[in-house]
């Protein structure tokens, strides 16, 4: 096992990915000579060339619509939307083309299609830069919707993405470029879509979240774990297929939960978690489902006012705690 | 046009155009009727006056050349070989129909065909088109890629973008523009400043451009011809406009009555069926008789088709959960 | 009282609109001399002419965008989306710039811009023609969703709607314009925002939708009462804000409750009500809160398999009898 | 251009553009600064290069016309006479910014100045300006709307809608285009056929179209009056493009080494403030004297701004749920 920050995990899986697969092309704006927004395909362009990492003109719905016209030709586009804020201005490609054509023909058309993009808040830029709109997309039939926290999970999650014929969310997030972790050894290792990720156990309260959020519930499981309070963590990993076993098989043991979430409250994705806890573990629950979310505001620019805005490791213990202690 | 100018066609390939013509006019009619009975529901919109594009063009295409088109979309599923009997079926949601009755009458697909589906977000598959015409030329290949749109398409914002792309990457695509000067109820003349040369708005775009008299089977087709050469041979893409002109409404619950009434007359006047019927008279390629046996061969199709979609099964009740995922069976609980 | 239909009664609130204010214009395709996609505005362009009743082109993102440059110089737009499906091609106008110019600005300029648009299933459409975005739409802060079920809450919601200075959604349903119902008499009537109905009582369930579903519910409802059934329906009217407080009193005397839901179930905006329901009645739950939702897949186009996607006043009851029975 | 070609402009208004242009660089300056020091967040985007074509457009204007520009903005708010402290101030995030510390660097607003916001989804503010030019028809008033944006938004879907909107409707804005080469990392020569000839993709839409040297600041300001005054006057939108260069890197984070090095330094001798310092001395307008009382200025200017927005205060923490509506608070509970 080696060491590697998250963005050196999702360029490997790229590069991997083009040296195994003639049919997959990398697309998308500035991922060329400029490198990536975030540089996860620094250097790609110059080893593989223009036809393998395509510098896309700034054009959201044609970058994800031309994805979906070349994998119905039997390619495996891979397409870079530089955030998922951008992708409301291709919402349309994505939601009403890539997630129903097999669907609508019948199953004659499989649109094995990756679209990588970037979620997440905390960078300070601003309310049209800072949303987190996974939790939308997973709401589709049709598509996937994958959300890896770490190096290890990108790596696993995109090899088994490499995997499906259908098309695929596969959403990063803006601040874990940076962070480290280990990366499996053998080319092999894969994550199954679909399978959520026990990262610590304890017996009083589940603790649930993806993304970035599963690390803060990790964080948030230390800081309680301190005060006595050991919490069962898991990190969903995917939304679509969601693994609700996982979460429901804690929940019976711990007969708490509180889910994490780092876009705004009202009509979260949270709110599905919460339902399906209580549907299957209702005998179990000693207190209701809690949720921690963002801010119900557009996010704003000033750093202080921002903090406040997303869900911290204090915020979700101070909610975990008042769950188990019930003040 | 004289015949001297088509050297390459005979007497049954221009009979051909003719049949094809015909088939889908009164497959048309025929679909107005059935969703009168209410076996077709939800929107309908037929292609009544629009034949000559689809047979015109369609037919310069080999197989393995690609297709997309608009929610208008059943004459270019007839010209390029879906036989009437599973686009019928799938106008009625039957299982047998080309879609298995999941897609309808707007969302028409062949993969046999290369009939990349009939999309109903106005403007959506000029952007799959583009992609297609990127595999090929990934690919090393040359096949083209056409792609069907209206007049009204032209006013979205997709329409620039795959323009644009498919322009700077000099992709095989010829967009093809059924300029039938409305776009549901609006006037193109409202929506675009150049609605009177609209080809010209390639220029934007530095890409060829083309207009035609869409009314005329032989002009698209020998426009076509040239034009699907040069793209094959890697000119980049074109961009075509084919005046038109809608013989009803919008959809058949459309009265049209948004429209002058000199206009209406002067386009009945342009039908391209009588006026290449009269064309193959004139030219003395075809007589009454000819016409005759065509047109009885039609009409019995197209009953046969109606009847093929009426007895055809629905779809079972399971299969509400198949063709989601490719590769594995849909989440979720029935309704 | 009169009776009118559904249609009628927006094109009524919206000559209302154009008669009581100057700066109200209306904007959207096909909404002049067509009349609109669903004759909505038949007549409208002939009375009103050009410059008040703006036939635009066939390009959803100016729709609203010029609807919000418009609001912000200070008039009030009305402009149609002709339904919510074609929206995603506006999403990100409506997103990023009509919900969040107030914040962004320091509250320096408001949005007076009402969005109306078409949502729903059953009309044989297919895919990409039959779905319901309100949801997502409810999820964002700074904008304001109104969902109205009847002639009588269409002319009372619009009039509230036209006295907010932000961006609204005005979401009609596809299959209620046909429908009748009484239409208040005075032009004084009003229905505040985020307030629901309770439409029926009964101390047994409290079944909760709104939009067609809420009528879809009161169906429930009646065949329920025939076998000693009873049960509160809940049209919630408004998704944000969202009127909580309603459902939760009921709750709290019916001990069980079930949310209907028009749109598939995984990650739909009933999640939100379950969540909010355990949160508040807890205690006073006998039974999880159930969820009846439209199935999992894009909508078929084929009559009868359409019909099985969508929740039905049978399906409702059955899940409702099977929370109350427990079998 | 000689001094008599501009014979309305006294030494004072010749010198007033200097200024604006040396502020707005010194500013640049002064938030890199700040940036580097962790005063400011996120991403920056400087003007530096471009300052001819903020100072030229924007004091044609009158006071009642509008302003809608990009996320690139701080020239413009300076130009229009948002003062160096608000704008500072924004940039740090505090209460004392010209949008209370909310909207950052990307959007700067002023009801104000009629300064309609800055807005960081790439041609979301075209749209928007097609709606403000609306409203002024539509009151039958006589401003105009002046919306910049860059050359990359030319590729975005919603440049067309806007553009064509504006077309058909005649309305009164001015579409400025800052061409200058590239769009983030991309260059423009790779994203758009007509890059070199941008202002002729207007003619897609009939409108009236200019190519300018945006890095001279006399000559924007001489096409803009004219323009202006035509766009006043009802004659509809017009698409400007100004060719120019960015003389740093896309946002300060980034070095910009994916441009030919001639290039970059071509352009560095295109300068737009030593230019028109030098055409000042040269013309006789100004003297070493008149630039370094300026410059001093400039400089304490910029100074105090920056000790202005350090010193000011953040938001409170309340004003969080402030400002999402306007008639009433927000819901929900804090994260
Ligand atoms: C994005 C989108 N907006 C609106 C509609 C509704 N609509 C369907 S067809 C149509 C008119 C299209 O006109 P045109 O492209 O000229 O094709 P034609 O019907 O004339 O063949 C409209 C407005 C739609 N399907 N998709
Ligand atoms: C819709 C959208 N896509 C992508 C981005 C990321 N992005 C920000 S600025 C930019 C380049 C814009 O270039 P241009 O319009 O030429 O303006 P310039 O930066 O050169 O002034 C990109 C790609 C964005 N903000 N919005
Ligand atoms: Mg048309
Ligand atoms: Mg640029």
């Amino acid at each position: 096992m080696s060491v590697i920050t998250y963005r050196d995990a999702v360029s490997s899986v790229l590069r991997e990915a083009l040296d195994e697969d003639e049919r997959v092309f990398l697309m998308g704006e500035d991922i060329g000579p400029y490198g990536g927004a975030f540089a996860v395909t620094k250097g790609f362009w110059e080893k593989y060339g223009q036809r393998r990492i395509k510098d896309s003109p700034l054009a959201e719905s044609v970058i994800v619509g031309a994805g979906v016209g070349a994998a119905m030709a039997g390619l495996r586009p891979v397409v870079e939307l530089m955030t998922i804020n951008f992708s409301l201005l291709a919402m349309d490609q994505i939601v009403n083309h890539a997630a129903k054509i097999r669907y609508m023909s019948g199953g004659q058309f499989s649109i094995p299609l990756i679209i990588r993009t970037v979620t997440g808040a905390g960078a300070s830029v601003g309310a049209t830069h800072s949303q987190s709109f996974e939790g939308w997309y997973a709401s589709v039939p049709g598509l996937t919707v994958v959300t890896p926290s770490t190096p290890r999970d990108v790596i696993g999650l995109f090899r088994s993405c490499r995997e499906l014929n259908d098309p695929v969310m596969f959403v990063e997030h803006i601040l874990l470029y940076g962070t480290r972790g280990e990366a499996p050894d053998s080319g092999d290792f894969r994550i199954p879509i679909g399978q959520a990720d026990l990262r610590r156990t304890g017996g009083d309260i589940t603790l649930c979240g993806y993304s970035r959020m599963a690390l803060v519930a990790e964080q948030a499981a230390e800081i309680l774990a301190r005060e006595g309070i050991e919490a069962d963590v898991i990190d969903l990993r995917c939304l679509r297929p969601l693994d609700m076993d996982t979460v429901v098989a804690s929940v019976k043991k711990t007969h708490r939960a509180l889910m994490v979430e780092e876009t705004t409250r009202l009509g979260g994705f949270a709110g599905e978690l919460v339902s399906q806890v209580q549907e299957e573990a209702f005998e179990y629950l000693d207190a209701p489902v809690g949720r921690v979310a963002g801010a119900e505001v557009p996010m704003p620019y000033s750093f202080p006012l921002e903090q406040l805005a997303i869900p911290s490791a204090e915020s979700v213990a101070a909610a975990a705690r008042k769950l188990v202690n019930g003040v | 046009m004289l015949k001297a100018d088509v050297p390459e066609l005979n007497k049954s390939d221009l009979l051909g155009f003719y049949r094809q013509m015909k088939l889908i006019r009164e497959f048309e009619r025929e679909s107005e009727r059935q969703y009168t009975r209410g076996n077709i529901k939800g929107f309908l919109h037929v292609y009544n006056g629009e034949e000559a594009i689809a047979v015109g063009a369609i037919n310069t295409l080999r197989p393995d050349d690609y297709i997309v088109t608009h929610y208008r979309d059943h004459g270019q599923a007839l010209a390029r070989g879906m036989t009437s009997n599973e686009v019928m079926a799938e106008l009625m949601g039957k299982a047998t129909g080309c879609s298995k009755g999941k897609g309808g009458s707007m969302h028409l697909f062949s993969s046999d065909l290369n009939f990349m589906g009939g999309y109903a977000i106005v403007g959506g598959q000029l952007c799959i088109a583009a992609g297609l015409a990127l595999a090929v030329q990934y690919r090393g290949d040359d096949q083209v890629v056409l792609c069907f749109f209206g007049d009204g398409a032209v006013n979205e914002g997709e329409f620039h973008e795959a323009m644009n792309l498919a322009a700077i990457w000099n992709l095989p695509v010829i967009f093809f523009c059924e300029h039938n000067l409305y776009g549901m109820g609006a006037s193109s003349k409202e929506t675009l400043v150049m609605w009177d040369s609209l080809h010209e708005m390639a220029a934007a775009y530095g890409m060829s451009r083309y207009e035609v008299d869409g009314n005329d089977v032989l002009e698209v087709r020998t426009l076509m011809q040239k034009i699907n050469a040069e793209v094959r041979a890697g000119s980049g893409p074109a961009f075509v406009v084919a005046r038109t002109y809608r013989l009803r409404g919008h959809s058949v619950a459309d009265p049209a009555d948004y429209r002058p009434q000199d206009e209406v007359s002067y386009w009945a006047g342009q039908d391209p069926i009588p006026r290449y019927r009269d064309w193959l008279t004139d030219e003395g390629i075809a007589t009454v008789e000819d016409f005759e046996e065509i047109d009885a061969s039609v009409d019995e199709e197209v009953v046969v088709a109606a009847e093929f979609g009426e007895s055809s099964p629905w779809p079972e009740s399971a299969s509400l959960y198949d063709d989601v995922y490719t590769d594995r069976p849909t989440e979720g609980i029935p309704a």
